[in-house]
């Protein structure tokens, strides 16, 4: 008797759940983490916002398109993950086994993709990374995870090689941070520079921790080198800003790379910014793009006036264009939507983008310049908006 | 007689909670998992701080350098064995530094406790950048069940450990020099050699806990592994749960753990908020930590009712 | 000869403390030591206790030097001392802190139910049997006086150093005092060296009284001569004046 | 090695060691005065900075200007913080009797909760705006003339401060109670008006100090910790509750940092800042400047 009203339980609760999605008024169950606390709670807003902003835009269209099947609204089921992987990992798990999301997207950085990366393996579900960046993430197994981001450390090398060339420089200072992805930009750039005749006539690391950089920027001065290059995060991108000045660092090509992308910097040096490299590799009038200058007036709206982060709020941004655009193609279906991401092209804000294995093959790792208070990118030179300029004295 | 039922019993729990792991969701799992490896780090603490009254704040240091060392081995030998050896090596490691550290005392070691952490966190930190290392991910770590039963292992052999401390020679020796250092000395306390042991004894766990710790996170990178976060959550458990036995501990662990839980999953945008309210709470409305406040209720409330 | 104290000086920094203390005191004796507050004795116990190094000269308990040992090591070999500022353990019970003794000290006791139950003969002994239970800090001064006396008795002493454990108590809990000290001594067989303000406890309790002013030992001899001996008078008529 | 005698690095170590100086004050007095281990001291610097935000923001008003009104804002939460917490705690028997721990425990409650009201209102968003860039020449130093203002200010705060808690009537109670707070209790000394006014010069001048630190880093809920732990590696090097050896220790650390570092490199800096602490700390275990013993 028990069992016979349990199975007929079970049955209409089955039939409950057919009936479920084709209910066109349902939305679209998406779940992921922020860091929201903790160490990475200041970069947090960067992600969290393109977050919302892709989630407005889209259900202004009315939702998502579902495989050509209708359209479903949007709602994201999120939790802070205090910036610790471990409950990065226990998010995922919760949204996937207990919430029931319909699909999920990216926590922030390079360390919490490596922790959910078994998690989504085990559960079949299809996540487009975003704000990871390492060679290692080359070594996840191919399958349910792929790397939005152009900015691959060897790749950088690369382009950031080419570029050096191809402003005669002659001899570089290098200073980076211990982090991860500091520390590792300068394992293939110093090769790359050796390789192209470039020579590094000073280089220091720093802890994250760093106060004061006098010393080692008076160091750098006495070398005069023709550029200097700065691998630093956006704490240590403020201390070489204001002391390069103090000690007056006058080379022609200067590379901060984490720090001026993001709005409440350029807030803070205005016109001392102009001439600085960083890395960047969009802006809103980038061409053969498709939805960047929608992305930038929809996040200026949405956030009174404040700019998106045009390297972090981009690739998040990225990110989910490749999610819905995967999903008007293959539905909901989670095997379907991991074919449609292997094998479709994408058309996003960064342009075209394909996936090889787990990695963005098309867009290159580049740069960008603040030229009278603008971005534009500078390099690579077939998608820059504008070319590389000398920086000019310090404004004040 | 009520001992040994006493004994059957908690037997009988750890039976039922390690069969957990084939049947239980991973979510709970997952949670069983912080559960104990809190559970084991609390334990540990108690052994140094409850009982000594040397107040660690830089715990982590035990934690981490243990995840480091596997991390390092990791792929060298097997799981299991690499745990055991991160175990062994910091605990040799703290039996090795801990002599000058423990001759300071007070709120001096409190700081100076957290400023070892950093320095280490700060020293691994340049190793692997010196290597490009900086973060390392741990592929092909053992499943979620597996873990939740080492740890669970983990922490029954802490409390178990922190049990049989409270109870012992050892553990008289300890606790009156928590009281006064110099009076236990002067009825042939040997402070030193005791609070060398208690101190390698307490970072040989939570080293282990670190091992077991990162194959869940898959990703070792100092800033992550020596999180100060991680010393202060310790603390925090251990004198929420009050006491220096290791009923203390439990009830913290479980008291907070499961109060995360709720909060986290309820009201993600302020739980951090309600939890800091709590730990005011707590300090102001029931300073004896959670043992304290039953022991004296309980022993009114019996009052009352005789 | 249980203790030999041969030509033992103390400076601390530039202050002198003790200069050129020399006396022995024989197994079983009960020695007195008094003095001006200030004079040195508390000094001199340390320095016994292994709680400060001499700065010059030797400590020799039952033939071996033990001066330059750890407090605890000294313990171990059957010095037992109780500080004037009392110094329980106020966070254990009264049975705990007395059972600490017992396991360490000269006992180094290894089972913890031996360990309690010679505690709790040492607390009937000296009156507390029936605070056993309280945590320590709940005591009256009084009791911690005999809370003192117990854990020094605990760790099973040789000889016990009394550093004025009748000071702060009334005429009654002083003759209670001196009445437990006695028939523990008797029981215990221990040598004892008190330091104590109270004169009336001197003269009944010692064989010998040495005297220390300003870190010098002025006089030795047996309580009735030391109430006549004239340095002794004139340092502490002096001293009152 | 030239560059140590460069001016340029010396006036890097002065504004380093008169940041530590100056942020390390406060907690001191309150450890000294409460024995509170106040490891929210940091989030203090971080409401200082978001005032000095705030204002600027809205008002366009500097921070030379705001960082009084963070020192007021700062100084009341003092007086709150006392009112309605310390000194009940401070009169309970069995918190008294752990105090260091349930200190640490209720500072770091205390901290948890303001660093999400602050992310909750402000979002965890870094903030920062631009004030005094312009880069002002003395001699053969270069300093932007916030960093300049900082070293100016910072200098006369902390100077005037030790100088008053050393010399003032209500300052010397303070020292009464540091040294012994039953001994001053029985002279006569008001501890309770006392305690309080420590705690509100404590939260105050670190306020104003975070609204000077405002124009030097980004501005974010979590900014506060670090400076917590170097407030209290400094007060330790000094001497707990030495408020002149705080000072001196605060220079120490600074210079420290900026030599050593100039002599060894950039990467160890911390090894450097923690090793030399604890090495300190091993050797001489009361602090360096510190008076008493520690071991009793």
């Amino acid at each position: 008797m028990l069992r016979r009203l349990l199975t007929a339980s079970l049955v209409i609760v089955g039939m409950l759940g057919l009936l479920g999605p084709s209910q066109a008024a349902d939305p679209v169950k998406i779940g992921f983490s922020i860091s929201k606390t903790g160490l990475f709670a200041p970069a947090g807003p960067s992600q969290l916002n393109a977050y919302l902003v892709w989630q407005k835009m889209v259900n202004d269209k009315g939702g998502l398109d579902i495989g050509g099947k209708g359209r479903r609204k949007v709602e994201f089921v999120q939790y802070d993950d205090k910036s610790d992987p471990a409950q990065a990992v226990k998010i995922y798990e919760k949204l996937i086994t207990s919430d029931k999301v319909d699909l999920v997207m990216a926590p922030w950085g390079t360390q919490h993709h490596f922790a959910i990366a078994p998690v989504v393996e085990r559960h079949k579900f299809p996540l487009i990374g975003n704000t990871a960046a390492s060679v290692a993430l080359r070594k996840v197994k191919p399958g349910y995870l792929w790397f939005t981001t152009p900015m691959m450390p060897d790749n950088l090398a690369k382009e950031m090689t080419a570029m050096l060339k191809s402003r005669g420089v002659k001899s570089v200072a290098i200073m980076y941070n211990l982090l991860q992805f500091a520390s590792e930009n300068i394992q293939f750039l110093k090769p790359a520079l050796a390789k192209a005749g470039i020579k590094v006539v000073f280089e220091a690391k720093y802890p994250p921790d760093i106060k004061d950089m006098t010393g080692m920027l008076t160091k750098v001065k006495g070398k005069n080198p023709d550029a200097v290059l700065v691998h630093s995060y956006p704490g240590d991108s403020i201390l070489y800003m204001n002391q390069a000045r103090e000690v007056g660092i006058n080379a022609k090509t200067q590379y901060v790379m984490v720090g001026p992308a993001i709005g409440f910097f350029r807030g803070m040096f205005k016109s001392n910014l102009d001439g600085i490299v960083t890395m960047a590799a969009w802006t809103p009038g980038l061409k053969n793009t498709t939805g960047s200058k929608e992305f930038y007036n929809a996040y200026k709206k949405m956030f009174k006036g404040h700019e998106p982060d045009y390297l972090d709020s981009v690739e998040v941004f990225v990110s989910a264009q490749i999610l819905e655009q995967a999903i008007a193609k293959a539905g909901l279906d989670r095997e379907k939507i991991r074919q449609a991401v292997n094998s479709m092209t994408f058309d996003t804000i960064y342009g075209k983008i394909k996936f090889n294995g787990v990695q963005n093959s098309i867009t290159p790792a580049g740069f960008a310049q603040i030229q009278k208070g603008k971005i534009e990118v500078v390099w690579p030179k077939q998608r820059a908006t504008s070319s590389v300029v000398d920086k000019g004295a310090w404004a004040k | 007689m009520n001992n040994s039922l006493r004994l059957i019993g908690t037997a009988a729990v750890i039976v039922i909670l390690a069969s957990l792991s084939g049947l239980a969701s991973e979510y709970m799992l997952g949670i069983g998992f912080t559960l104990f490896m809190y559970i084991a780090l609390a334990q540990s603490w108690i052994i140094l701080s409850g009982m000594t009254g040397y107040i660690s704040l830089g715990h982590v240091v035990f934690f981490g350098s243990g995840a480091y060392v596997f991390v390092l081995l990791w792929g060298l030998v097997p799981v299991w064995l690499g745990v055991a050896i991160s175990g062994l090596v910091v605990g040799i490691g703290a039996l090795m530094i801990g002599y000058p550290v423990l001759r300071v005392r007070g709120p001096y070691f409190v700081i100076l406790s957290f400023g070892l952490a950093e320095l280490v966190k700060n020293l691994v930190l340049i190793n692997e950048a010196r290597m490009y290392m900086s973060l390392r991910p741990v592929f092909g770590a053992p499943p979620l069940a597996q873990l939740y039963i080492a740890m669970l292992v983990l922490a029954v052999v802490a409390t178990a450990l922190t049990y049989w401390i409270r109870r012992s020679r050892f553990g008289a020796g300890l606790r009156s020099i928590r009281e006064d250092e110099w009076a236990a000395e002067t009825i042939g306390v040997p402070a030193s050699r005791l609070k060398l042991i208690a101190f390698a004894l307490s970072g040989l766990i939570p080293a282990m806990v670190g091992a077991i710790f990162i194959m869940r996170s898959g990703i070792f990178q100092p800033g992550d592994a020596f999180n100060p976060i991680v010393s202060f959550t310790i603390v925090t458990m251990a004198i929420i749960g009050g006491s220096d036995d290791a009923a203390g501990p439990l009830l913290g662990v479980a008291f907070l753990v499961i109060l995360q839980e709720l909060l986290w999953a309820n009201w993600p945008e302020i739980y951090m908020i309600i939890l800091g309210v709590l730990l005011i709470g707590f300090v102001l409305f029931a300073p004896g930590g959670i043992l304290g406040w039953c022991s004296k209720n309980l022993s009114r409330s019996k009052k009352n009712a005789a | 000869m249980l203790l030999e104290i041969n030509d033992v000086s103390k400076a601390f920094g530039g202050l002198i403390a003790l200069q050129d203390i020399n006396f022995a005191v024989e197994d079983g004796e009960t020695l007195g030591i008094m003095g001006a507050n200030g004079a040195g004795k508390t000094t001199l116990f340390s320095l016994i206790a292994g709680h400060a190094k001499p700065s010059q000269g030797k400590i020799i308990l039952a033939g071996q030097q033990i001066d330059g040992m750890r407090p605890a090591q000294i313990s171990a070999l059957g010095v037992a001392r109780t500080y004037q500022i009392v110094r329980p353990f106020r966070g254990l019970s009264v049975l705990e802190n007395v059972a600490a003794g017992a396991l360490y000290g000269s006992h180094q006791e290894k089972s913890m139910a031996t360990a309690n139950q010679m505690a709790h003969e040492i607390l009937v002994d000296v009156g507390l049997d029936d605070r056993a239970g309280q945590p320590a800090g709940s005591l009256t001064l009084a009791g911690f006086k005999r809370l003192e006396l117990a854990k020094a008795l605990a760790t099973g002493p040789k000889l016990l150093l009394l550093d004025e454990v009748m000071a702060g108590l009334t005429p009654s809990e002083v003759n209670q005092a001196i009445d437990i000290i006695e028939s523990c001594k008797q029981k215990y067989n221990y040598t004892l060296i008190v330091i104590e303000h109270v004169m009336k406890a001197l003269m009944r309790m010692c064989e010998r009284i040495i005297v220390i002013h300003h870190g010098e030992m002025i006089a030795v001899g047996a309580p009735d001569q030391i109430a006549q001996d004239e340095a002794v008078i004139q340092a502490y008529l002096g001293a009152e004046k | 090695m030239d560059i140590l005698f460069s001016p340029q690095l010396l006036a890097a170590a002065l504004i380093t060691g008169v940041l530590y100086a100056l942020i390390s004050l406060g907690l001191n007095l309150i450890y000294g005065t409460m024995r509170l281990l106040n490891v929210a001291h940091g989030d203090l610097v971080m409401i200082g900075s978001y005032i000095a935000f705030m204002a600027f923001s809205l008002f366009n008003v500097g921070p030379l200007i705001s960082m009084f009104g963070a020192a007021i804002i700062c100084g009341g939460l003092g007086w709150l913080a006392y009112r309605s917490v310390f000194q009940n705690l401070l009169s309970n028997s069995e918190i008294l009797a752990r105090l260091e721990e349930n200190s640490l425990l209720l500072f770091f409650g205390i901290s948890v909760v303001v660093q999400n009201l602050v992310i909750l209102f402000f979002t965890a968003d870094r903030q920062g705006y631009e004030y005094l860039s312009a880069i002002v020449e003395i001699g053969d130093v270069r300093l932007t003339g916030a960093r300049l203002a900082v070293l100016i200010v910072g200098s006369v705060v902390s100077i005037a401060a030790v100088l008053y808690l050393r010399f003032s009537l209500f300052g010397l109670a303070i020292n009464a109670l540091i040294q012994n707070r039953d001994a001053s209790a029985i002279v006569g000394i008001n501890v309770d008006r006392v305690q309080m006014f420590s705690l509100v010069i404590g939260f105050g001048i670190t306020g104003l100090a975070g609204a000077l630190i405002s124009v030097l880093e980004p501005i974010t809920p979590v900014m506060g910790f670090p400076y917590t732990m170097s407030a209290f590696v400094v007060i330790i090097l000094g001497g707990l509750g030495n408020l002149w050896g705080g000072f001196l220790a605060g220079l120490l650390l600074g210079f420290l940092e900026i030599y050593g570092v100039a002599v060894t490199g950039p990467e160890w800096r911390s090894v450097l800042v923690y090793g030399i602490f604890i090495g300190i700390l091993i050797f001489r275990p009361q602090g360096l400047l510190g008076r008493g013993r520690v071991a009793r």
